[in-house]
């Protein structure tokens, strides 16, 4: 028997979960707690089962199966289905693999939130379910409808503290206010996303995968409006995935529990973004000039919110910003490898070898980025849990009191900074090696590319310096005064899944020596001709002989040393004073970064300064001009009412005199019509 | 030489006859409720012997001067539910006066005189009927003598009235100057055959002197105030039947000369009535919103409908007049209801301000419904009679079934629209006072039986001619067919 | 059986609307139970029909014709019909009906009346949808008026006689500009095919081929009727007004079906009679559609009480009925009639929840609201819900209707060669997700409101709650099945847009 | 004979000299009188008419309008009389009760 079969029983799992925690949630212990833990590990299982399934190709390079959704016109038909292939599962499979830690770690998180565990888990439920359904969709339809569902999930999660916060009024509205801003920031996005599907639906009058990455049906639509959906859908990612410039929710969603941010805003919403991306490579690859743009808005990315992490005091800012860089990464590459792909597609030459590393090299960094920055989350979360506070200077010297959790951060910042063997080393070095590809060719695109090399190096170099910064004052040196008053290391039902973390974080970048590349290469046929991709036999020693004879490998590794020891003596050593580069805080620079470049009063701008006043000048058009014109007529009948029936003056001669007026006005009229008549 | 056949008039010969004994009866017994009862039942006796004869389809000429048609037997029974419907409100309103005799004799002779104007065939049955009904009413008027207000109303309603007789009588010499004829048939052929200013001149005078019995703008200053000044049954008479007369009277002249004309040209005379049409309804809807007296309000209401019907005459086409008679005779059961209320609350001495009427509908929830059913028939509110009667004369505007839509009455129609949902406003006004404004008392009213049989017969009417008018509207076919010819 | 399902349907609340009325006195408790009963009815009789509908027959169905004016020169008929069109609107109309009366079980002023009212108003607006005569049809469509009038005016807020009174006169004017136009279409149907009678049937109307000059002239009266009931901008004004003062069950009904008539007439009677008048007014209802989508949507950022604020939202979104509509193509109109179906549903939600914060908080004002979801957590969840599906979330029926509007107003624009004016659609989506997210923020979250006492603010009851979680289910359902209500309209939308196709 | 258009002229001068009496006279008996004369101008143009075209509708017209207008003054006077025991005036002037 196949499991896929059963495939479309993984989302409905953590369905149920969310409808029985909905209705008996708080009938049963933790607030319905250990049902969402179970829910998301029976999907976990399932996932891996149907994962195995496809990976190994039992169905070729894709599974589909679906029914008929809606008729929306004659042949039109938006279809409800599954679309697994390798991307796929593998998103299934760490989004509830990571979903299930994060649920357990929750348990001992949020055991003190009373009445609100049952709302909590009924949200991470129902956010589990379309985050599933999304990588599963079938069509564009169907993931922008999941898309939307986990948009909401991610509101109501940020928004979780939006009243009675345990932190008083003040907190409980920058939740609300965070919420609303994450909803709308990204709805631009999503806005977006829908005008292009309203573009490749009335170019290929349908949304199914299989027709749109069709390459036959490809070549009947000309690339100009190819171009134009992909940059639309392109601005979907832009939105989910917090790219610039649609980046500054993120840092405001930490308003949210840790888990929530763990979950959502690092390992797996976020990403549907980049998945978004990988999904739509056939359409994208029409066209160097989208991918291009995409790599360009990924390295911008990467580099931009990197700076941001670099003097912020907020431990869970730091984490945020590391995320969009990272995910800027992650684009990058996907644009670099999408870049060159599209080129063949171009001209039709073969694209093998490291040449089709990018799409992989972003893949993989999306997997091992969720692995990591889950774990960095969630020992960010057990600290905070401990200590009470999210400012890094009141904590300090935790290493002693926390132990486990400083251990599996210390992992876990290792990997993210790219010190080599652990996970995070093997991924940022392909996107390094991808983005070099394109940029040892010629022509100006190479020389951006060039330029984006230089900013992801520069990026790779100040990840290694905030993370260890971060792990630093966190865990480093004397205590600060939140560290005195910390009731040591929380309860295992938080370590465990740190510990579990911990390891992937460390390994999973080994897989890519184990054929993991072969998996996830963009194999698609273009239209026609014998253009292939594929990292065609690209096995363990190809990987190792790749990388380390490569010079761009040790100089990323130099760079992320390079980090890590600046870190050290500033934050550790401390013979280094971070303010001597900032005028202790005063320089224009810092206030800047610090302001966020001053994009949360951009967008207030954009609310307050330019939609409010024109909403209230169409309110007082409405008032006055149109209901003005309305009352206005009424008035002025009413008013003529009053003067018409003076003339009424009871004086029966006055009468009299109308009568013979009127007579005589009649004589008029009819010498009137006499003359015209010709009489 | 052999009598001519009395049964053709019999109806018009029963009510005069009633008029004429009746007062000799209260001399004899000084029973007023009898006079009443005698007079109700003469005018249901000319009724019953109508209906028979309208069954029997009868037909024929009295001595050429009053002819018997679908047409005029329609309009007699009209006329004679106006009269029953005044007579039963007149029962108890007239209770405290004197003299219940020559009330009753006058009101019975005014009816009479629309009875025989309904039928003549002649300028001069014309005039004589429409004289006996303005003298009659003068006095009805005037009846409650020791009410200045009565008094002052009767005077203006002379004066007015005298001077309009005489602008008449001066247009109809003229008319008879210029047609050598006073036979109606023959006048609408002249009409239709050669305008001459002569003739425009004649019409305008009777345009100006029956307008004043029509109440068109601005020959119709009198009627609020003879409404107000006279007892409610008296204007209720007024306003539902020496109006309708006076229409039945122009229609007569004019109407059969247009259509006839119409085959060649459009007379000019149907722009001046449509002009006449505007002008009256816009005034009476406007000027009655601010109205405060109900009697008031519901005078200058009918001067709206005035303008309604004004328009058959500026159409001029068969089925306008089709929607015409209909509109007159849903209006008289509507009107007259909204009337016969007010006179019942007038008798009940609520009083006729629109502020008395607060909290009605919880002091007498039965009168309440039925005013709000006659007004919102009146605003043309679906599906009351005052809705399908303007259906079709409004249609009318616009074009006429199986001819080619000439479309130059569409403007007036768009008028005549807009001034019914402005009519909507006051009436609404009124609904507002009795349903939704609390009243200062609200101890129940208890209404006598003969207000209740008249508005019962109005409220019958208004719902089964709105949700059944088959058969009426088929009357009105009939008798257009007969009054065209 | 099913040969009088459609009159049984129209005229059971009428009966029942009579006994409400009766139930005066210590009667009085029995009124809801009256008036429940006698909506549960027709709500069982329209499921009914729904099942027994065939949806593979074009045209009307449960055809009842009697003549009933027959004169030499007036021909009308009492005729009834469903098509797919008509027959969701019934639906629609019956299941808000029957939950008004549940939402409004606890209604104490004169009960007996109210409730007559409302029945009353459901033959009304069923009759709407029924009528496939023009005389009978415009009948209903007045009817209607008639219970909405006292609902503002005996039910309503302070301002309350100014709104009744504003609404009444307002869409009075505009019926009776509508009802030229239907004269026109008789008289000129008449004189073109030489009938000597009137006919007011639809489908005797129908069928005739008129003049494109004529066709343009009379869309022109008709669609003002129709516009001014939908509404849209220019012709809104009397809707917000209305609103903020008719009662909870007024309001739902108003916005739920009431608006829905207009649209409907555009339909039914404006694109099917006269196409080429459609073809020529397509500009400009597009254009209308436009501003009235974004200026709602404007508007209700700019109100302070939250039923105005979804009164501007009505406006907004039967902008995007008329937006559907306007595109001319089967996807378009299908969508149109799908969101008619879908904002009945949702306004109806938005309406409940705005009543229960007026009645148990006191106010409505935005700015003095704040923290509810603390004191009353049902009913922000309510609400919650109620937003989000007005504001078009996947997975809920307005998400549905939008993506096709906006889908074949793409396609429309794109064939036009002006594919850019989707971005006003889209940027109206913005705006709508702006008010509403604001208007959750202020009014639910944040610290629990002091400028109003709502120490003893009671969370929402239990028929409110019934009523409430019933719609809500009813747009979680239609949300993922969406086929439920769409194969039922786009036979009748691909009909039409065949026939303007051709143009 | 004398041509027609004598009668008319005079009848026209009468009527033109009642209605200016209607509009101008205080007292209501002499307004009465006006209309009478009015009245009157119009059985001069039947008169005329009918001896013009030797028809006698004319005359029988006029006899009728005779008629009428006696009964109309017996009314009117008995009104006018009336409105003087009421409000003991019968100056046209000063009854404006009723209005607007």
């Amino acid at each position: 028997m196949n499991f896929v079969e059963f495939a479309w029983l993984i989302p409905l799992i953590p369905l149920a979960a969310f409808l029985f925690i909905g209705f008996f949630g708080d009938r049963t212990p933790e607030g319905g707690g250990y049902v969402a833990v179970g829910a998301a590990a029976l999907a976990f299982i399932l996932s891996a089962l149907v994962g195995y399934e496809i990976l190994s190709g039992t169905h070729g390079d894709y599974y589909y199966d679906s029914i008929p959704w809606l008729t929306i016109s004659n042949g039109v038909v938006l279809n409800f289905g599954l679309y697994l292939d390798n991307l796929a599962v593998l998103m299934m499979m760490f989004a509830s693999f990571i979903s299930m830690l994060i649920f357990i770690y929750s348990i001992g998180y949020m055991h003190d939130q009373g009445d609100r565990k049952k709302r909590y888990y009924t949200k991470v439920s129902l956010f589990l379910t379309a985050m599933l359904g999304l990588v599963m969709a079938s069509n564009f339809l169907q993931l922008f409808i999941f898309w939307e569902i986990v948009g909401l999930c991610s509101y109501l999660l940020i928004g979780f503290w939006g009243f009675r916060h345990p932190k008083g009024d003040k907190a409980s509205l920058a939740a609300a206010s965070a919420a609303k801003k994450a909803f709308l920031v990204t709805r631009m996005g999503d806005v977006a996303l829908l005008a292009g599907l309203f573009v490749l639906l009335n170019a290929f009058s349908s949304l199914d995968f299989v027709t749109l990455f069709d390459p036959a049906n490809i070549a009947l639509v000309d690339k100009s409006t190819l171009a134009l959906g992909s940059l639309l859908i392109f601005g979907g990612v832009i939105g989910k995935s917090a790219q610039f410039p649609l980046h500054d929710w993120l840092p405001d969603a930490m308003e949210g529990p840790t888990t929530v941010s763990a979950l959502i805003h690092a390992a797996t919403m976020v990403k549907a973004g980049v998945y978004l991306t990988a999904r739509s490579f056939p359409i994208f690859v029409q066209s160097t000039d989208v991918m291009l743009f995409i790599a360009i808005i990924g390295g911008v990315t990467a580099f931009y919110a990197a700076t941001m992490a670099l003097n912020n005091m907020n431990i869970k800012r730091v984490l945020a910003y590391s995320t969009l860089s990272q995910l800027g990464f992650m684009i990058l590459a996907l644009g670099a490898g999408g870049y060159l792909i599209a080129m063949g597609v171009a001209d039709g030459t073969p694209i093998t070898g490291s040449k089709a590393f990018g799409y992989t090299a972003g893949v993989f960094h999306m997997m091992n980025h969720a692995f990591f920055k889950a774990l960095l989350f969630l020992g960010a979360g057990s600290v905070i849990h401990a200590v009470g506070t999210e400012d890094m200077r009141q904590m300090g010297g935790l290493r002693k009191r926390m132990s486990v959790t400083s251990i599996t951060m210390l992992i876990g910042t290792l990997s993210i900074a790219g010190i080599p063997v652990f996970a995070g080393f093997w991924s940022k070095d392909f996107v390094l090696e991808a983005v070099m590809v394109v940029a040892e060719g010629s022509g100006v695109a190479a020389a951006i590319f060039l330029l984006l090399y230089i900013l992801a190096l520069a990026t790779a170099f100040m990840t290694a310096f905030y993370m260890f910064r971060l792990w630093y004052m966190t865990f480093g040196g004397e205590e600060g005064e939140a560290s005195k008053h910390c009731h040591g290391e929380s309860e295992k039902v938080m370590t465990y899944p740190l510990i579990v973390l911990s390891v992937f974080a460390a390994l999973s970048g080994f897989l890519i020596l184990f054929g993991f590349n072969q998996a996830l290469t963009f194999n698609w046929a273009g239209p026609g001709s014998d253009f292939v991709i594929g990292g065609g036999g690209y096995g363990m020693m190809d990987v190792l002989e790749k990388i380390f004879t490569s010079p761009f490998a040790y100089l990323a590794i130099v760079v992320a040393v390079a980090g890590f020891y600046a870190a050290y003596r500033m934050y550790n050593f401390k013979d280094v004073d971070p303010g001597r580069f900032n005028k202790d805080g005063e320089s224009a620079m810092y206030q800047l970064l610090q302001k966020r470049y001053f994009f949360p009063q951009f967008y207030d701008a954009i609310a307050l300064k330019l939609t409010y006043p024109v909403a209230l000048a169409v309110e007082q058009v409405d008032r006055k001009a149109v209901d003005g014109t309305v009352d206005g007529i009424a008035n002025s009948l009413t008013g003529g009412s009053q003067m018409l029936r003076r003339i009424q003056n009871g004086f029966v001669q006055t009468y009299a005199a109308y009568v013979l007026g009127g007579l005589l006005l009649l004589f008029v009229a009819i010498y009137m019509i006499g003359y015209i008549g010709g009489l | 030489m052999t009598l001519p056949d009395f049964t053709l008039i019999a109806p018009q010969l029963i009510v005069l006859l009633a008029a004429l004994l009746v007062p000799g009866l209260h001399f004899l017994t000084r029973n007023d409720k009898l006079v009443g009862m005698v007079s109700i039942a003469a005018v249901v006796a000319a009724g019953l012997y109508l209906g028979w004869m309208i069954l029997e389809g009868v037909e024929g000429s009295f001595l050429g001067v009053y002819a018997v048609d679908a047409f005029s037997l329609l309009l007699t029974g009209l006329f004679l539910m106006v009269a029953l419907l005044v007579l039963l409100a007149s029962l108890h309103s007239v209770e405290r006066d004197r003299h219940h005799g020559e009330y009753y004799a006058l009101l019975l002779a005014a009816t009479a005189g629309m009875m025989f104007v309904a039928c003549a065939q002649d300028l001069i049955g014309i005039f004589v009927g429409v004289e006996l009904t303005s003298i009659s009413s003068y006095a009805l008027v005037a009846f409650r003598k020791n009410d200045p207000r009565a008094a002052e109303a009767a005077v203006k309603y002379l004066v007015i009235g005298g001077l309009s007789t005489a602008l008449t009588l001066y247009g109809f010499s003229l008319l008879y100057g210029v047609t050598q004829t006073t036979n109606l048939a023959e006048i609408a052929l002249a009409i239709g055959a050669a305008p001459s200013v002569a003739l425009y001149v004649s019409m305008a005078l009777i345009i100006a002197g029956l307008g004043f019995k029509i109440t068109t703008v601005p020959f119709h200053m009198w009627a609020p105030d003879v409404y107000e000044g006279a007892t409610a049954p008296v204007a209720t008479f007024l306003a539902i039947g020496s109006k309708k007369m006076g229409f039945v009277a122009l229609f007569k002249i004019f109407l059969v000369g247009f259509i006839a004309a119409q085959a060649t040209v459009v007379s000019d005379m149907q722009y001046l009535f449509a002009i006449l049409a505007a002008i009256t309804m816009t005034v009476g809807n406007v000027v009655a919103l601010s109205q405060t007296n109900m009697k008031r309000l519901l005078a200058y209401s009918s001067i709206a409908q005035a303008g309604y019907l004004m328009m058959v005459l500026a159409i001029a086409t068969e089925y306008a007049v089709i929607g015409g008679l209909f509109h007159m005779i849903t209006h008289v059961f509507m009107k007259g209801g909204a009337f016969i209320i007010v006179a019942a609350l007038c008798y009940l001495s609520i009083g006729d301000k629109l502020s008395d009427y607060k909290g009605l509908a919880k002091r007498a929830p039965v009168l309440a419904f039925s005013m709000l059913i006659f007004l919102f028939a009146l605003a043309g509110v679906p599906p009351l009679a005052g809705f399908v009667s303007k259906f079709v004369l409004f249609s009318s505007a616009v074009g006429s079934p199986g001819a080619e839509m000439a479309g130059q009455w569409i403007w007036l129609v768009f008028i005549a629209v807009i001034n019914s949902a402005i009519s909507l406003y006051y009436y609404a006004r009124v609904v507002k006072f009795m349903y939704v404004d609390e009243g200062e008392s609200d101890e129940r009213i208890k209404v006598p039986m003969s207000f209740m049989a008249a508005i019962v017969i109005c409220l019958v009417a208004v719902f089964a001619i709105g949700l059944y008018p088959e058969p009426v509207i088929k009357l009105c076919e009939a008798a257009a067919a007969a009054l065209l010819g | 059986m099913t040969d009088y399902l459609l009159s049984m349907i129209l005229f059971t609340p009428l009966v029942g609307a009579v006994i409400a009325l009766f139930m005066a006195g210590d009667k009085l408790k029995y009124a809801r139970w009256v008036a429940l009963v006698f909506s549960a009815i027709p709500l069982g009789l329209s499921l009914l029909l729904v099942a027994t509908f065939d949806n593979n027959i074009l045209g009307y169905q449960f055809l009842e014709q009697y003549t009933w004016i027959e004169t030499s020169l007036l021909h009308m008929q009492y005729m009834l019909g469903v098509d797919g069109l008509s027959l969701i609107m019934v639906l629609l109309t019956t299941i808000l009906v029957f939950l008004v009366v549940l939402f409004s079980w606890e209604e104490k002023e004169r009960p007996n009346f109210f409730f007559a009212l409302i029945l009353g108003m459901q033959t009304g607006l069923l009759g709407v949808f029924m009528a496939i005569d023009y005389f009978m049809f415009f009948i209903f469509w007045e009817v209607a008026l008639i219970p909405m009038y006292f609902l503002i005016n005996l039910w309503g807020g302070p301002r309350r006689h100014y709104a009744a009174i504003k609404f009444f006169i307002y869409t009075h004017v505009a019926s009776l500009v509508m009802l030229i136009g239907i004269f026109a279409l008789a008289f000129q149907a008449a004189s073109i095919e030489g009938w000597s009678q009137l006919s007011f049937a639809f489908t005797d109307i129908s069928g005739v081929a008129f003049s494109s000059g004529f066709q343009v002239l009379v869309f022109g009266l008709l669609f003002f009727g129709f516009a001014v009931k939908m509404p849209v901008v220019p012709f809104h004004t009397w809707l917000p007004d209305a609103h903020v003062e008719a009662p909870t069950a007024g309001s739902v009904l108003l916005a739920g079906v009431m608006l829905k008539m207009g649209s409907y007439g555009i339909i039914r009677i404006c694109l099917d009679v006269l196409p080429e008048g459609a073809v020529a007014w397509q500009i400009p209802m597009i254009i209308i559609a436009l501003v009235a989508i974004v200026y709602g949507a404007l508007a209700c950022i700019a109100q302070r009480d939250l039923k105005k604020m979804v009164a501007f939202s009505s406006i907004s979104h039967m902008g995007m009925v008329l937006l559907g509509i306007a595109t001319l193509s089967d996807i378009g109109i299908a969508a149109g009639a799908f969101q008619m179906f879908a904002h009945g549903l949702i306004t109806a939600v938005l309406f409940m929840v705005c009543g229960i914060v007026g009645h148990n908080v006191g106010t409505r004002q935005i700015p003095l609201l704040g923290g509810l979801a603390e004191k009353m957590p049902n009913y922000a969840a309510f609400m919650m819900f109620g937003f989000m599906a007005s504001l078009g979330l996947p997975g809920l029926v307005g998400f549905v209707a939008e993506f096709n509007i906006l889908a074949a107003f793409y396609n429309w624009g794109l064939a036009e060669g002006v594919a850019w004016v989707i971005v006003i659609g889209l940027a109206s989506l913005l705006l709508t997700a702006g008010y509403y997210l604001w208007a959750m923020q202020r009014s639910i979250f944040g610290p629990v409101t002091d400028k109003v006492d709502v120490s003893k603010v009671h969370d929402v009851s239990v028929y409110e709650g019934v009523s409430l979680a019933v719609l809500c289910g009813l747009i979680a359902l239609f949300g993922i099945f969406p086929a439920l209500a769409w194969d039922f309209v786009f036979p009748v939308a691909s009909g039409l847009a065949a026939v303007l196709g051709v143009i | 004979m004398i041509p027609i258009e004598m009668f008319l002229g005079l009848s026209a001068v009468l009527f033109a000299v009642g209605a200016y009496g209607v509009l101008t006279k205080k007292n209501g008996l002499v307004v009465l009188m006006c209309i009478e004369m009015m009245l009157n101008a119009a059985n001069i143009n039947f008169i005329a008419f009918a001896a013009f075209f030797n028809d006698v509708a004319g005359q029988i017209f006029v006899i009728m309008a005779i008629a009428v207008a006696a009964a109309e003054v017996a009314v009117g006077i008995a009104i006018l009389l009336n409105l003087y025991k009421t409000s003991g005036t019968t100056d046209l002037e000063e009854i404006n009760v009723l209005r607007w």
